[in-house]
């Protein structure tokens, strides 16, 4: 159980702290599953708080999303901590931050999550159709349940956990400064990259194919890129005119280049929190293109990012001994 | 597809002329132009104020206003500073090399009805380019107003643009120049200082004038306020805005302000208008 | 012209009588729907509800080359107009939102690249009947079966729909097939009638929109533009699928020695969308940007054009990841009028 | 400054190098109508003086502001092409090469194909021109000194050079003397003038000379910094000797418990010393120094009662107390004469090396007939009882050159000479002896070699040609099993010494010479030279210069000859005083620049670090890039996400518009 | 098609080794095919992954990077990162469909100019059994 009480009160407590700006949390949606980050900067909006099996978000993403808007001449920039509620992959996140120098250590206050998995309400929705009032959800025995109109609903965890979720080894945070609830034992040892392998047995024309064709719906709004807690540059290259890497211009030779750059910068250090797949609006599978590479990494590098905050970043390192069995 | 409605399809012309009016990292270079078609040259109109999408193929368009008078000649004159992609490449045009124009676009300064009035222009760095065209034009038909002032400033003196013309301003008879930089200089003559406080230091009447100012957002934001100072009325006041931009008629949406676009409804803009529209000088 | 009726199982028919016309409908693409040609084997089917992607697509699609040229060149060569098409199984919502944007796109200067589609395209619309979770259009002027800007409206009576033609362009459509299609009986009109009005009463989301207009640029700076933006993530998803967002961009292309000068979708929410050259930016973060998108659909366009640049389709809803909900904003502006 | 590109093509000819396959017309037509290209010429030779001329005349009557040389490789011409801009008054890093010669004219004969891929490889260069920036070519003060490593022959006589020119010298000898291989050989070819007469003056002038320091069993540690600017590291082992005190005396070697029990090196084992040694009577230094390893003091902690040395030594010279110590010092230049290996021969077990003793290398037959020998001069094999004086000697030459099944395929250029001056001087000691030498080929192309090798030949020296397969024991003597090639006969050949030429190899610990100076290694993995023919004493390291056999096998002239280069390459440097670094580094727009320091981590030169700037107010991190310490490798722009740090000359920007040019089909 | 396929191919050669191989091979008169084009970086570390999927997207039917051997490289540890690098685009660029006989990367050294035509030979012959890739070609402008 899920004690909000708790979180609420470990939530003022922090939001009236002098040193913090303010505590990110989740809060209901306005209608069926949906819920949305929330921003608490008094005592009073904490009460909205909630951590469910639908918080999907990573609010890690809001670390280095807030803009830097010029200060004006004689004031001084609000550098105050900034307090978010992470989920284990969440945590990850942050860690990976604190190694990308995205973050400094001592601007953020984490507050630990231990989490059991959260939906994925395509699943969900494909189950039960999209209800119109606000589904509240919870955890029990391992079991989730889902506060329905007409009744709750129970539902074993591989029905409606998300699929990051289900091969999840990090439900517990990896960083934190306040743990909130219990650690939970992870259900998963090891990532057996299913999906991965699945795309990796098919001939090359099979995988260009599908490829093609995901790639072909990809409006190339670049959602994958604005969600993504580790894509904060300044000024991505995707977006960048002079020099061009990737033209404006939306079609399938354009798209295809962009998701290779994209997925190509997330090598070693995607943290594999699902975010742009489920923000996709044409349900891109992008978490195998990152898996992909993630399975590279862990097989030719053993390295995962994200769990060590004092880590070599995998792209600016290297060892003598890396695999060269393709060199002719 | 008519072709010849196509808003979207510039015209050809050539470069006649080409020089620096400044130096520096963001130098500005002046061209004259004259379109390569004959009748496209004749129809041609336009009016102080008034702007055009220049481009060259391959790089792209930048709105550039006009800033020669439609008294000077059957050319057009652009004063571009370089400033990204698109300025840079016009920036190398050199005579005889082409580039593309459409329009004329936007709104002008009502110079016809200001007729019988003192002008007063305020400007500051490339924003005299917008202000030119109504120099010019006043010296054309000088007769028929009052008079004319200019105020002009810039960071230094290798900033100010026009530096010739402005030179020969102070023969016309009843106009009047008056130059300032920001930072002190060996040998400069005229007023070291922003250009808001060197409009105090003028200090026009308001009596039977318009006020024209064009220039940085923030300097445009101080002589409002000066301008306000000197009692004048709100619709005594005329400002150019510059929003980006990318199709010039109204389309592609990204150069309002408020309401408002800044292609079709402006630039020229009235004082008593801006001062409603809370975006203006957000 | 009186309504008509078509069997449901002779929908293949009617779309093969249309043949000279390329017949667009709504297809599953990969994992999204769209409307896409509708090729001969394609099993047709009319049962989804509103399209991801808005028809808007095939007026004003998401990169248009508007000429070619060459480097160096003098030439400019227009890109020839397009072909006649007919849109099936259009959503009255997304119908509207055409004739919404036609304002945009015909005031003043007449844009030639939408409206040489726009006149090319027909509109066969299917109406609501059970609307989406989401979906608000009546709030904001339209309904379920509205007709505006549709050629003909279909409604599904369960084994057939009935054709509804409402211009002369609709008559004409229904003319190619009219071996296919019965005069329909004044009980299917009524039957219609009252499929509309339960359609109707099944939407759930409202907000009341007058004042809004007038009432707006008032709270300028109101914190609600902060609330608003603060966890959105400035990725367009809203407004790249909305069927009345219609800003774009302009941008040379260079393969080679050839050129071409094209146009894509832009929108409002983006940093680089109103950032100058000299790295002012007017709206410098998404407060102002948000703040922008609510004000030109709901008084900045109704201003200019008198009618609201949103017709409730309900998609920014759905698909915003973060769950920023215009009907939730809405209410939070009227409320703090 | 930004105005618009005004392109010269030049097409070279090259002779007909390049006009024979390429069709230079129709790439010059070509070119011409490229975007931005302003004048299009081809020349028989571009880099003639006339042909330089062109451009010139060209920059500044058509006002070209960026000039394509389409000729040879960069690496060839670069350097000449961007001084004629620079003389015409234009930025030299105006200028892009396309290699028509060395990656086109001269690898395809296909005149078709190598005018299309020509073309395109101008395209290339054009595209990239057109986006080039000038670039400025900052100097900094060079240190007036020069590191030298290894004392041998090559070492001393560079260090002697550089120091009669004035500059300080750090010579780092890694043993306790100077000397290398040249110290232990007897007469020297052709001449046969006695090696020890001609190199102890110098090592003793070496010893003395004020602008020399010399640093014997010692070695380089660290070396930082750049050319000019390098920041050396040394460590001086302990020798446990005062070296001050030591008089050299010798008495301690004498006194010492392990005296004449351990193998000496410098008689290539085939003498004895003690812990406390002094390599050779000649050594300089003429210091004794205790083996660490083997002296029971320092192995075991005790020594009898006390240490028999420091009982003995007069000078109270033995301290047991020495440490190593670090000497730090900067320097301009460094030359690098570590010399070589002799080849293994164990490595050759068919000849049965290290299994019979009688089988001998070269090198330490050179220590048998030294008068300063093991024997005292005198080629005896054995020892007491069954000591003897060979009669039948065999040389077999080639062992370990020109063999790849050893991975040496090149000729070790001395063995055939010392084979003869050796197979001489045996004869000299035993005049009754026969000697036959089997060869390969004789290689007898220096300066009176042929001479040299006639007169051995006159002298009863036996050649044979035809590579012995192996050598066996039979009885009391050693069979040579070989086919005469001359006559095509198969011969066992019985004889009571078999000496094995072994070849030059590179030394083993070659490799501490490479990651302490980033040097390359050529395909015989001797050190690679910046240029086999132009720079053969340059490295590609700037201002790392190599001498002797570290290079390459060589014999004594040929060594000493290439010292002097390197000592006047070294002296080019210090003299001029300042040296241009590096104009193509690299530089970070801090306006994107996200400061995640992945550019900081991948500088193998330490050359970024992230400084904090104020953007708007803010404080943010920023990489910023140290251009004296910047190389210009461009691994930072390849890894910076953001692309906010690039390469001068090497920008995202440029390279993009090349690879564009050259996918275009055409 | 009856005219024979000839592979376009990129190549990003390092300056030190790779690019002296090559002028090597030309010195020495060694023969092969001309479908291969250089483009010349200081060190195969300068090589951004990113310019091998810009490289097809431009019209390349195959992509080379070479560079001096492990340990050699004149900057010490460049063509470390540009293999850790190109092994995962590869693995990327492979698991979308692309043929892996488009993209190589070979150690050549600048002594090493026969080896250099070894590569090119294998490199422009696994490029045309894989046939031409204009599937992934920047979109053509129509006239
Ligand atoms: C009505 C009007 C009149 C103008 N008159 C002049 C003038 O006379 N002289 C002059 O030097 N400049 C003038 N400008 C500004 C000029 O348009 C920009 O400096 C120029 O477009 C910068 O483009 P760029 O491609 O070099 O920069 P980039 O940043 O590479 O351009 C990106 C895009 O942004 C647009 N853009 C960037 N900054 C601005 C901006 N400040 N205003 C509008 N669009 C922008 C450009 O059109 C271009 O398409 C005017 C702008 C407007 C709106
Ligand atoms: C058997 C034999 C006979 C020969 N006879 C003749 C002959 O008759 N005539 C002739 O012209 N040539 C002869 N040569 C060749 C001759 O030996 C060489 O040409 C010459 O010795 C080369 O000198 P060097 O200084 O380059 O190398 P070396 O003599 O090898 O000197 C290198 C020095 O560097 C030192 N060193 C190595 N590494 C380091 C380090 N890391 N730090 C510090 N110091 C280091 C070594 O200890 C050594 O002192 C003969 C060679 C052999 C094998
Ligand atoms: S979120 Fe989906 S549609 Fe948008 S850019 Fe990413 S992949 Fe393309
Ligand atoms: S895609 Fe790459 S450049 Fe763009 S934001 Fe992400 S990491 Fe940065
Ligand atoms: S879809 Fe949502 S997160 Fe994305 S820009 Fe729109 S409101 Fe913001
Ligand atoms: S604003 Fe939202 S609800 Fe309104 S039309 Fe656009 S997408 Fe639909
Ligand atoms: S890698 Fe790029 S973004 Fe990161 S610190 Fe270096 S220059 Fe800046
Ligand atoms: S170019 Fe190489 S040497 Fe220079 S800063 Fe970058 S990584 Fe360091």
């Amino acid at each position: 159980m899920v004690d909000l009480e708790n979180l609420r009160t470990i939530a003022k407590e922090t939001i009236s702290r002098e040193d913090v700006k303010y505590f990110i949390g989740w809060r209901e949606g306005t209608y069926g599953f949906s819920v949305s980050p929330h921003f608490v900067r008094e005592p009073a909006e904490a009460d909205k708080l909630i951590f469910s099996p639908l918080c999907s978000n990573n609010l890690a993403t809001y670390l280095t999303l807030a803009e830097k808007l010029p200060v004006p001449r004689g004031q001084e920039p609000d550098t105050r901590k900034v307090a978010l509620m992470v989920k284990g992959c969440d945590s990850r996140a942050v860690v990976q931050l604190l190694v990308e120098r995205g973050i400094e250590r001592e601007q953020v206050v984490v507050i630990g999550c231990p989490c059991q998995g959260v939906i994925d309400t395509k699943k969900v929705e494909q189950l039960l159709g999209q209800p119109e009032n606000v589904v509240r959800a919870r955890w029990e025995k391992g079991k989730i349940i889902c506060q329905l109109p007409d009744g709750e609903k129970e539902f074993i965890k591989e029905e409606v956990l998300a699929q990051k979720c289900l091969k999840c080894r990090y439900p517990n945070p990896v960083i934190y400064d306040i743990l909130f609830g219990e650690k939970v034992e992870p259900w998963c040892q090891e990532e057996d990259f299913q999906e991965v392998k699945e795309i990796e047995g098919l001939t090359l024309q099979e995988r260009w194919d599908y490829w093609q064709e995901k790639f072909s719906s990809c409006i190339r709004c670049y959602s994958c890129r604005n969600v993504c807690p580790l894509c904060y540059c300044e000024d991505c290259i995707l977006d960048r005119l002079n020099p061009t890497w990737i033209n404006r211009s939306v079609n399938i030779s354009e798209n295809t280049a962009f998701q290779l750059s994209r997925a190509f910068h997330l090598a070693g250090r995607c943290i594999e929190c699902g975010e742009c797949e489920r923000v996709c609006p044409v349900n891109i599978p992008l978490m195998k293109l990152n898996k992909k590479l993630s399975k590279a990494v862990k097989e030719m590098f053993d390295f995962e990012p994200g769990l060590d905050p004092e880590a070599k970043p995998l792209q600016a390192s290297y060892r003598p001994d890396d695999k060269e069995d393709f060199i002719l | 597809m008519n072709e010849k409605v196509n808003p979207y399809k510039p015209y050809m012309a050539t470069v006649q002329e080409a020089w620096y009016e400044t130096t520096g990292d963001r130098c500005i270079k002046t061209l004259k132009v004259l379109f390569d078609d004959e009748e496209v040259r004749e129809n041609w109109s336009h009016l102080p104020g008034q702007c055009t999408m220049i481009g060259v193929l391959g790089v792209g368009e930048s709105m550039i206003s006009i800033s020669c008078s439609p008294t000077e000649g059957k050319f057009l004159r652009f004063s571009v500073m370089r400033m990204g992609k698109v300025t840079q490449a016009i920036h190398q045009l050199e005579p005889g090399d082409k580039l593309t124009v459409r329009g004329p676009y936007g709104n002008n300064f009502p110079v016809e009805e200001w007729k019988g009035k003192r002008i007063v222009t305020i400007g500051g760095g490339i924003g005299q380019a917008p202000l030119r065209p109504i120099i010019e034009y006043v010296k054309a038909n000088r007769s028929d107003y009052e008079g004319l002032t200019v105020i002009y400033g810039a960071r230094t003196s290798a900033d100010l643009c026009f530096k010739n013309e402005l030179k020969d301003l102070r023969n016309c008879d009843g106009v009047s120049c008056h130059l300032s930089i920001d930072i002190e200089e060996e040998g400069w003559p005229h007023y070291v200082g922003f250009v808001p406080s060197l409009l105090m230091e003028v200090n026009p009447s308001p009596e039977n004038t318009i006020a024209v100012t064009c220039g940085p957002p923030i300097m445009i934001k101080f002589v409002l306020q000066n301008l306000k100072k000197l009692n004048f009325a709100d619709e005594q006041i005329y400002t150019t805005l510059e929003n980006r931009m990318k199709c010039g008629i109204g389309k592609c949406g990204r150069c309002n302000v408020g309401n408002l676009y800044v292609c079709k409804d402006g630039p020229v803009f009235s004082y008593a208008t801006l001062k409603n529209v809370p975006e203006a000088f957000a | 012209m009186e309504s008509l009726k078509l069997d449901k199982d002779k929908l293949k028919d009617f779309i093969a009588a249309l043949d000279s016309k390329k017949v667009y409908a709504p297809q599953k693409v990969g994992e999204t729907i769209k409307f896409a040609p509708v090729n001969g084997d394609l099993e047709v089917s009319l049962d989804f509800a509103n399209t991801t992607v808005p028809p808007k697509e095939i007026v004003f699609p998401q990169t248009e080359t508007m000429f070619l040229f060459e480097q160096g060149g003098t030439d400019i060569n227009l890109t020839k107009g397009g072909a006649e098409k007919v849109l099936l199984g259009v959503r009255p919502c997304d119908a509207r939102a055409m004739s919404v944007v036609d304002n945009l796109f015909s005031w003043d200067i007449d844009d030639p690249y939408y409206l040489d589609k726009r006149k090319k395209i027909t509109l066969v619309g299917l109406a609501c009947l059970e609307p989406p979770l989401n979906c608000f259009c009546p709030s904001v002027g339209g309904g379920p079966a509205s007709t505006e800007g549709l050629d003909i409206l279909m409604t599904d009576l369960g084994d057939a729909y009935l054709f509804q033609p409402l211009t002369p362009k609709g008559e004409q459509l229904c003319q190619l097939s009219s071996e296919l299609l019965q005069p329909a009986g004044a009980e299917d009109n009524a039957r219609a009638e009252e499929l509309h009005r339960e359609a109707e009463k099944k939407i759930t989301r409202e907000v009341d929109i007058k004042g809004l207009a007038e009432g707006l640029p008032s709270l300028w700076k109101s914190e609600i533009w902060k609330e608003v933006a603060e966890p959105c993530l400035g990725c367009g998803i809203c407004t790249y699928l909305c069927p009345t967002c219609h800003c774009f961009d302009i941008q040379d292309e260079m393969e080679g020695l050839d050129g071409r000068r094209c146009r894509m979708w832009d929108s409002c929410l983006f940093k680089e969308y109103t950032l100058h050259a000299s790295g002012h930016n007017p709206r410098p973060s998404r407060r102002e940007r948000q703040r922008n998108r609510i004000n030109h659909k709901f008084s900045y366009f109704v201003d200019k054009f008198g009618v609201t640049a949103c017709v409730g389709c309900g998609r920014c809803i759905n698909l915003c990841p973060v769950n920023i909900d215009i009907v939730d904003i809405l209410s939070k502006v009227k409320e703090a009028l | 400054m930004n105005s618009k590109p005004k392109i010269g093509v030049y097409v070279c000819h090259c002779g007909i190098n390049i006009s024979k396959t390429v069709d230079v017309d129709a790439v010059t037509e070509y070119a011409s109508q490229l975007p931005g290209v302003k004048v299009a010429r081809n020349y028989s030779y571009m880099c003639s003086d006339p042909g330089q001329l062109l451009i010139k005349e060209d920059i500044k009557k058509q006002g070209l502001n960026r000039v394509v040389v389409a000729s040879c490789s960069p690496r060839m011409h670069e350097l000449t092409f961007r001084k004629a801009l620079a003389e015409a008054g234009l930025n030299p890093y105006y200028l892009e090469m396309a290699n028509l010669r060395e990656q086109c004219s001269w690898v395809h004969a296909d005149r078709e194909e190598a005018t299309a891929k020509a073309k395109k490889i101008v395209a290339s260069a054009v595209a990239k021109v057109r986006l080039l920036e000038p670039l400025e070519e900052k100097e900094v003060e060079v240190e007036p000194a020069t590191l030298i490593i290894g004392g041998g022959i090559a070492g001393i006589q560079a260090a002697l050079d550089i120091a009669n020119a004035g500059y300080k010298v750090f010579l780092v000898e890694k043993t306790p003397s100077l000397g290398g291989k040249m110290s232990k050989l007897d007469k020297t070819f052709p001449t046969l003038d006695c090696s020890a007469c001609i190199l102890t003056p110098k090592m003793v002038d070496v010893a003395s000379h004020p602008n020399i320091e010399l640093m014997t069993y010692s070695q380089v540690e660290e070396v930082t910094g750049y050319v000019g600017n390098f920041q050396v590291k040394v460590r001086k082992k302990a020798r446990f000797v005062d070296v001050d005190k030591c008089t050299g005396c010798g008495i301690c070697g004498e006194e010492c418990r392990l005296a004449g029990r351990i193998p000496n090196e410098f008689d290539e084992g085939m003498g004895k010393r003690g812990a406390i040694y002094l390599p050779f009577p000649q050594a300089v230094p003429a210091k004794y120094t205790i083996d660490p390893e083997r002296c029971l003091f320092l192995t075991r902690g005790k020594c009898g009662k006390s240490p028999k040395c420091v009982d003995a030594c007069p000078a109270g010279a033995i301290d047991f107390e020495q440490k190593d110590e670090i000497v730090e010092f900067k320097v301009g230049a460094i030359i690098v004469a570590t010399g070589y290996d002799v080849f293994d021969a164990t490595r050759k077990p068919e000849y049965g090396y290290g299994q019979y003793k009688n089988v001998l290398t070269a090198l330490e037959l050179e220590r048998l007939v030294s008068a300063s020998g093991p024997t005292g001069g005198q080629v005896v094999l054995g020892e007491g009882e069954s000591a003897f004086v060979p009669k039948e000697i065999a040389f077999i030459q080639c062992v370990g050159s020109r063999d790849k099944s050893v991975g040496n395929e090149y000729c070790s250029r001395v063995c055939c000479m010392y084979t003869a001056k050796l197979a001489h001087l045996v004869k000299e000691k035993i005049p009754e002896a026969n000697v036959r030498v089997y060869y390969m080929d004789v290689r007898a192309f220096g300066k009176g070699f042929e001479e040299f090798y006639d007169r051995v030949r006159r002298e009863g020296v036996r050649y044979i040609r035809g590579n012995p397969s192996e050598a066996f024991k039979r009885g009391d003597k050693l069979v040579i099993k070989a086919e005469d090639t001359l006559t095509a006969k198969t011969l066992e050949d019985e004889v009571d010494l078999v000496v094995l030429s072994v070849g030059l190899e590179p030394r083993k610990d070659a490799r501490e010479i490479i990651d302490l100076l980033r040097l390359s290694q050529s395909a015989d993995k001797f050190y690679l030279e910046a240029h086999p023919k132009l720079a053969p004493v340059d490295t590609a390291t700037d201002g790392v210069y190599l001498a002797g056999c570290a290079q390459g096998p060589k014999d004594i002239p040929d060594t000493v000859a290439q010292a002097k280069g390197a000592a006047s390459s070294a002296l080019i440097l210090l003299s001029s005083g300042k040296v241009k670094v590096q104009a193509q580094v690299s530089s970070v727009d801090e306006a994107t620049c996200r400061g995640c320091g992945y550019c900081v981590e991948i500088c193998p030169y330490g050359a970024i670090e992230l400084v904090t700037v104020n953007r708007f107010g803010h404080k943010v991190t920023v990489a910023r890039v140290n251009e004296a310490l910047c190389k210009g490798c461009g691994a930072c722009a390849a890894g910076c996400l953001s692309g906010s740090i690039q390469q001068k000359s090497f920008k995202d920007s440029q390279i993009l518009p090349q690879i564009a040019a050259l996918g275009v089909k055409q | 098609m009856s005219e024979k396929f000839e592979p376009n191919i990129v190549a990003f050669l390092c300056n030190w080794c790779s690019y002296a191989g090559a002028d090597l091979a030309g010195t020495s008169r060694i023969q092969y095919p001309a479908n291969l084009k250089i483009i010349r970086v200081m060190c195969t570390g300068r090589v951004n992954p990113l310019f091998i999927v810009n490289a097809f997207q431009q019209g390349a039917d195959g992509v080379l990077v070479s560079g001096c051997h492990p340990g050699d490289c004149h900057y010490m540890e460049g063509n470390y990162y540009a293999r850790r690098r190109f092994s995962l685009i590869r693995e990327l660029l492979e698991y979308i469909g692309i043929d892996p006989r488009r993209i190589h990367m070979s150690w050549v050294s600048a002594s090493e100019g026969a080896k250099w035509k070894d590569v090119v030979e294998k490199v422009v012959a696994e490029a045309r059994e894989a046939g031409p890739f204009d599937q992934f070609r920047r979109n053509k402008i129509n006239w």
